[in-house]
């Protein structure tokens, strides 16, 4: 064959605006995914420290003598930004819930018409969830 | 044509132990975000808190299960992404070989922690 | 240089044949799409109703198309016109050097897929009326383009052809023996969608996981392999080994149920649906063995 | 330069038929086609294959029901072997995996279509072509049998003795579209052309853009004679805007003509009193086209096909893909609007003159498929009956190639002592070569070079020489202005009605055209799949084709058929029981004549008024 020409990854990545729901849904599952996945790596870290809790080192908070395991949680959960990310994993576990659910049904084959809308309700009811914990999440905290 | 696939597929499974185990994951992190975000306030948690639900042997071992279930899901998940990314060969092996290696790592750990938290250690 | 001067054959006299595309000097090669469109522009003044069209432009023997770029055309708008008639018209009346496959004009022999206002299509299937313009005509994504609007297809007949895409009788008795088969009107229903494909690439095109896996069967050479799986005139035992074909790494599950390939597919067929289906037969065969 | 033993020309139907039954009888075949096999436009046949299948029909049902449709201009030897293998022949592509429709028994469904005394056309769907094509490449997928796709053959490569019977052709020149390079196909054994149907000689056809005659346009200048040329199937329901298809379903269903002043013409013009819109195909289109021409026509060019009044329930049931047809490719809604149709361009039931073995008079050259003419459709073709030609005859014409002996034909071919020569005709201009474009009638030696690889490389030479001159021409005429013009000729004069005024006319015309054609050049520079050089090389092929249409149509002057002449508008039993064959002769061509055999295997075919 004669010459020819390759548009390259430009191109493949270029489109995003012309992606389709399905395509979205596969990235924001992916990225999530991830996110979920890092999580659990820090989050058993930060629950490491019930170790040195049950063997009843403690740590003074405030004048306060805590339970290092205790002290660790709420000295984040004190944190606005660590609320803030905690609002953001819920949105985050909640789409890939959300989309996992909806795989699970195009893995078995249903619905598979309602793809796209199935999608867009994920997103929809990820963003109410969200915003109507907000305000659980951020109780008690000053910034 | 024929050598373009090999009769050994070990595709399915790990395609179909991600779905059960995501089935499963619905309903323990459902649960479980319930539990320490809604019921018990996060910033609330003590460790005698955490002692006290650890005691309940459902409880300690739901959790077990869900480190487990969570960190295979995850890490399947994360190795299929990066083969479907055109992980091949050697670095496909030994992506495979950390992944595994983290792992279990991560529920040697978990356990461990869920362990202390029991007041087991 | 040249100057376009095309004079679509008048709406007025379509019966003088002196007409008849008579002065139409081809563009140059060298003229960019602005001169055409300066042209037409006017033209498009004194004429009825237009479309304007932008057609991708790439060949690697002539100066001045060795890089891709775009030429605008505006063709005198028909009721009934397709994106295949409108660049049809471009070729015929203003450039004879537009490339493009084609033929049936009636989306049977899938020559023409291009990638049309960011969509695969089928050119001679989509109303230029429904699109908006100017209505942007490329070659599909994701294939080495010959020429134009011409890909390279190599890579699409080579999937095509792994999935074994033939039906697999043990001995086929001569012909002067032949028994008909029997096949229940249900069986034959099922696979009826998958059996429409006219492989034209437009669900290879469109879908990232083959993008960017190029051993990856893809939707169209799934489907293929579907219709005979599912077809109960082959054997249990040929089915089984369709499967081990379609479970291969780069089989079924590479796919990630994107479904462009579906929403792409001129023909209507549900490709999602059946990778998933063989999906689910894949993992129950292997299941057996546990 | 590329060997085989024998090269099939046209992955269609007929091409990939020939090419597996070759590669059974043990040859080593290649395709060359110019596009993909599945682009073929067998994959556009909608209706069915005409086979004899089940108890209480036979084949010899299907045999008269052929004759009588073919108004008495079959061959009776072609038509029975074509009834008699047909049913062994689709059942075998039942096992090849072709998903026909089936009963509730499982068996596969057959419909009943117009000329058929029983219901023997075997479907898949409304896309039963779409099926044939695909399962038959599947079939040459599996025999690994090569395929040179978008390879456009320009040339037959055959020696030049004077009497065309005494040639023999050694392969074929290609050029590979893709890149640009010209080659020769040495065929040890055999070359079968299956290149489709000329359709493109018409500007409103239900042909591909692809079916331009180019077999018919090479066997024609390499010697062998074109058969029965005047012999073309307008179909009335075609879309305007693309010439595409609406099945006659929908006037089964109780589809209603109207013209532009809304009257239901049929009837109220009285063209066809009993059976309205169900009248035959050349009644009705012929019964439009003056609708049209007496100022009766939408936009002065079609007619409505309403449907409306059916219901949409009905409509949705019997004939949603019309819906869809309609909406594709006109944008047109067949539930709120009567749909625009008008004559188009269907079928050639002419092409090259071959015996039942598929075998030209030209040594080693064959020709299956709407390219050929055996002849089973005569003067007219029965809906159902191309598809069964294509694997009965296309299997034949490929196992003769592999050398198997089928037995002597019964069928005569080429210039010999049963033949009557035309007298009569004085022709408006001479037809024929025009000069320059030497497009390669044969290897030019005076049939000293017997050996192949000889004839061979000339006529690869010629060929190179002849798209250089094509490139290197600065200016001149394009291609698609000469085409058009044709096209137009044609379907101006050489239609549905043809006048011998008119005839001529079109004969002047084409002249014009050949003339023109002199000062042809491409504009594309590029040698990479440059399809302005294919298509002008095409229209060359489209000159001499529509020529020998227009021929044939002057010279018959009757009615017979789907031929129709104003002045002559019966039937003349007594004088036209033959075939018309016309012979290139070098750029002059011949017309001669060749009686009609209606001798069958156990019967005699008595020529019967076509009436139904
Ligand atoms: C819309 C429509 C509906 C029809 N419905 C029916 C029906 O229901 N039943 C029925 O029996 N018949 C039907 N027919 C008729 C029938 O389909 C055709 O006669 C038949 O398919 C022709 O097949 P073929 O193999 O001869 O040619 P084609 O299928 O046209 O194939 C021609 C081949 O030749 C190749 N070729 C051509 N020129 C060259 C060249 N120069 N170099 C290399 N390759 C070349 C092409 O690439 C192609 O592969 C229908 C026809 C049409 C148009
Ligand atoms: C709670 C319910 C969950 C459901 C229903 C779920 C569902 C799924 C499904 C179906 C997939 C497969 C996607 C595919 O292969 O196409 C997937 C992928 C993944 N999941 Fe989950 N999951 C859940 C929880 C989790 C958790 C807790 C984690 C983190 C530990 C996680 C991490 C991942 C990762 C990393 C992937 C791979 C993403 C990728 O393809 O790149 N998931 N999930
Ligand atoms: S599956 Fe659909 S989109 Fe893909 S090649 Fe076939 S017809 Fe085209
Ligand atoms: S677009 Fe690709 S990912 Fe699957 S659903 Fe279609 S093959
Ligand atoms: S031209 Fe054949 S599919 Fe469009």
């Amino acid at each position: 064959m004669s010459q020819s020409y390759n548009r390259g990854l430009v191109e493949d990545f270029g489109r995003w605006k012309e992606f389709s729901a399905g395509m979205w849904a596969w990235i924001f599952h992916k990225f999530t995914g991830w996110v979920l996945i890092g999580y659990l790596f820090t989050h058993i870290a930060v629950l490491s420290t019930s170790i040195d809790g049950a063997q009843g080192k403690t740590t003074m908070v405030g004048g306060e003598e805590l339970n290092v395991y205790t002290a660790t949680l709420q000295g984040l959960e004190g944190l606005f930004l660590i609320r803030l990310l905690e609002v953001g994993l819920l949105a985050v576990a909640v789409f890939h819930i959300l989309n996992g659910l909806r795989l699970l049904m195009v893995d078995l084959g249903v619905g598979l018409e309602a793809q796209d809308k199935s999608f867009y309700a994920s997103l929809i009811l990820t963003g109410a969830i969200t915003v109507a914990s907000v305000p659980t999440f951020l109780t008690g905290v000053t910034i | 044509m024929a050598e373009r696939y090999s009769s050994f597929t070990p595709g399915g499974t790990g395609w179909f132990l991600q779905r059960i185990t995501a089935a499963f994951l619905v309903v323990v992190l459902a649960f479980h975000f319930f539990l320490l975000h809604f019921v018990n306030h996060a910033y609330e948690v003590t460790f005698m808190g955490t002692q006290t639900r650890m005691q309940n042997v459902g409880y300690f071992l739901t959790m077990v299960l869900f480190l487990i279930t969570a960190a295979f899901h995850g890490v399947n998940g994360v190795y299929n992404a990066l083969v479907n990314q055109g992980l091949e060969g050697g670095r496909k092996k030994a992506v495979l070989a950390v992944l595994t290696l983290a792992s279990v790592a991560l529920v040697a750990q978990g356990i461990y922690v869920a362990l202390a938290m029991r007041g087991m250690i | 240089m040249s100057t376009q001067q095309a004079e679509p054959e008048s709406q007025e006299a379509p019966d003088d044949p002196a007409m008849n595309g008579a002065e139409s000097p081809a563009a140059d090669e060298q003229t960019g799409g602005g001169m055409v469109d300066d042209h037409a522009e006017k033209r498009a003044e004194l004429e009825g109703e237009t479309v304007h069209i932008k057609v991708f432009r790439y060949d690697p023997e002539v100066e001045g198309k060795q890089e891709p770029r775009f030429d605008d055309f505006h063709v005198p708008f028909e009721k009934g016109m397709t994106v295949l008639d409108a660049v049809m018209y471009a070729r015929d009346e203003y450039d004879s050097s537009l490339t493009f496959r084609h033929s049936c004009r009636q989306a049977v022999c899938g020559s023409d897929a291009f990638f049309v206002n960011g969509k695969q299509r089928l050119g001679c299937k989509t109303q230029i009326s429904d699109l908006e313009q100017p209505v942007r005509i490329e070659p599909l994504p994701h294939q080495e383009v010959v020429k134009d609007l011409v890909v390279d297809m190599d890579h699409f007949y080579d999937q095509m052809h792994t999935v074994e895409p033939y039906f697999q009788d043990e001995d086929t008795p001569a012909t002067e023996d032949l028994e008909e088969q029997r096949q229940t009107p249900e069986n034959r229903e099922k696979i009826k969608m998958s059996s429409r494909c006219i492989w034209c690439g437009a669900c290879m095109s469109s879908c990232n996981i083959a993008a960017g896996d190029n051993e990856y069967l893809g939707p169209a050479a799934i489907n293929k392999a579907y219709k005979f799986a599912m077809d109960d005139r082959e054997d249990e035992q040929i089915k089984e080994h369709r499967l081990r074909i379609l479970e291969q790494e780069h089989g079924v599950w590479r796919c990630q149920t994107q479904f462009s390939c579906t929403e792409v597919c001129p023909k209507d067929i549900p490709l999602t649906e059946h990778i998933q289906e063989l999906k689910r037969e894949a993992v129950k065969k292997n299941l057996k063995f546990w | 330069m590329y060997e085989h033993d024998v090269i099939v020309v046209g992955a269609g139907g007929a091409g990939l038929r020939a090419a597996i039954a070759a590669h059974e009888a043990g040859a080593d075949v290649a395709m060359v086609s110019k596009l993909h096999p599945v682009r073929s436009h067998t994959g556009a046949a909608e209706g069915g294959i005409n086979a004899a299948l089940q108890e209480g029909d036979d084949w010899e049902l299907h045999a008269y029901d052929t004759m009588k449709g073919s108004d008495y201009l079959g061959d009776a030897p072609a038509v029975e072997t074509l009834a008699k293998n047909s049913p062994k022949e689709t059942i075998n592509l039942e096992h090849w995996g072709m998903p026909f429709s089936r009963e509730e028994d499982g068996t596969v469904s057959q419909r009943p279509f117009g000329g058929l005394s029983y219901p023997r056309t075997t479907y898949a769907g409304a896309e039963t072509g779409h099926h044939l094509l695909h399962t038959m490449y599947e079939q040459v997928v599996k025999r690994g049998i090569q395929v040179y796709d978008e390879w456009y053959v320009m040339n037959l490569a055959t020696t030049d003795e004077a009497d065309p019977n005494d040639r023999e052709c050694h392969g074929v020149v290609a050029y590979d579209v893709q890149s640009g390079n010209i080659e020769g196909f040495k065929a040890n054994q055999g070359v079968v052309l299956a290149t489709g149907g000329p359709g493109q000689a018409f500007d409103h056809t239900t042909n591909a853009v692809s079916c331009t005659g180019d077999g018919h346009a090479m066997a024609y200048r390499a010697g062998a004679p074109l058969e029965d040329m005047e012999f073309i199937q307008f179909h009335p329901t075609s879309l305007p805007s693309t010439g595409v298809l609406i099945s006659e379903g929908v006037r089964g269903e109780g589809g209603i003509l109207y013209n532009s002043e809304g009257e239901r013409f049929m009837f109220e013009h009285g063209y066809a009193n009993n059976s309205g819109e169900l009248a035959s195909r050349d009644v009705v289109a012929r019964a439009e086209l003056t609708e049209v021409g007496e100022g009766r026509g939408v936009e002065d060019e079609y007619v409505h096909l309403d449907m409306r009044h059916l219901g949409e329930e009905r409509i949705m049931d019997r004939l949603e893909n019309i819906l869809h047809l309609a909406e594709d490719f006109e944008g047109v809604d067949g539930l709120v609007e009567p749909m625009p149709v008008k004559p188009g361009q269907h079928y050639a039931m002419g092409g090259i003159e071959v015996d039942e073995n598929g075998q030209t008079c030209v040594n080693g050259l064959y020709a299956a498929g709407e390219c050929a003419c055996v002849s089973v459709h005569g003067g007219n073709r029965l809906g159902g009956n191309a598809l069964p030609e294509l694997i009965v005859f296309g299997k034949r014409a490929g196992r003769h190639a592999a050398g198997e002996d089928l037995g002597d034909p019964e069928i005569r071919t080429g210039y010999g002592d049963d033949v009557e020569d035309e007298t009569e005709t004085d022709l408006p201009v001479t037809p024929g070569d025009a000069g320059v474009d030497t497009s390669g009638g044969v290897a030019a030696d005076g049939g000293v070079t017997a050996d192949a690889e000889g004839v061979l490389e000339r006529t690869v030479e010629t060929a190179r020489q002849r798209v250089d001159r094509l490139m290197d021409k600065e200016d001149g005429v394009q291609h698609a202005e000469i085409r058009a013009k044709l096209q137009k000729a044609m379907t101006d004069y050489v239609n549905v009605f043809r006048t011998e005024e008119g005839v001529k006319k079109a004969l002047r015309l084409i002249r014009e055209c050949r003339q023109e054609y002199q000062d042809v050049y491409v504009d594309d520079p590029s040698r990479t799949f440059n399809t302005d050089l294919q298509q002008t090389i095409e229209t060359r092929n489209l000159i001499d084709v529509a020529e020998t249409i227009a021929l044939g149509a002057l010279v018959r002057d009757e009615f017979r058929g789907a031929h129709w002449r104003k002045e002559h508008q019966e039937r003349k039993d007594e004088e036209w029981l033959k075939h018309t064959l016309i012979s290139w002769d070098d750029g002059e061509p011949s017309i001669f004549y060749r009686p009609v055999i209606l001798e069958g295997e156990n019967k005699t075919y008595e020529p019967k008024e076509r009436s139904y």
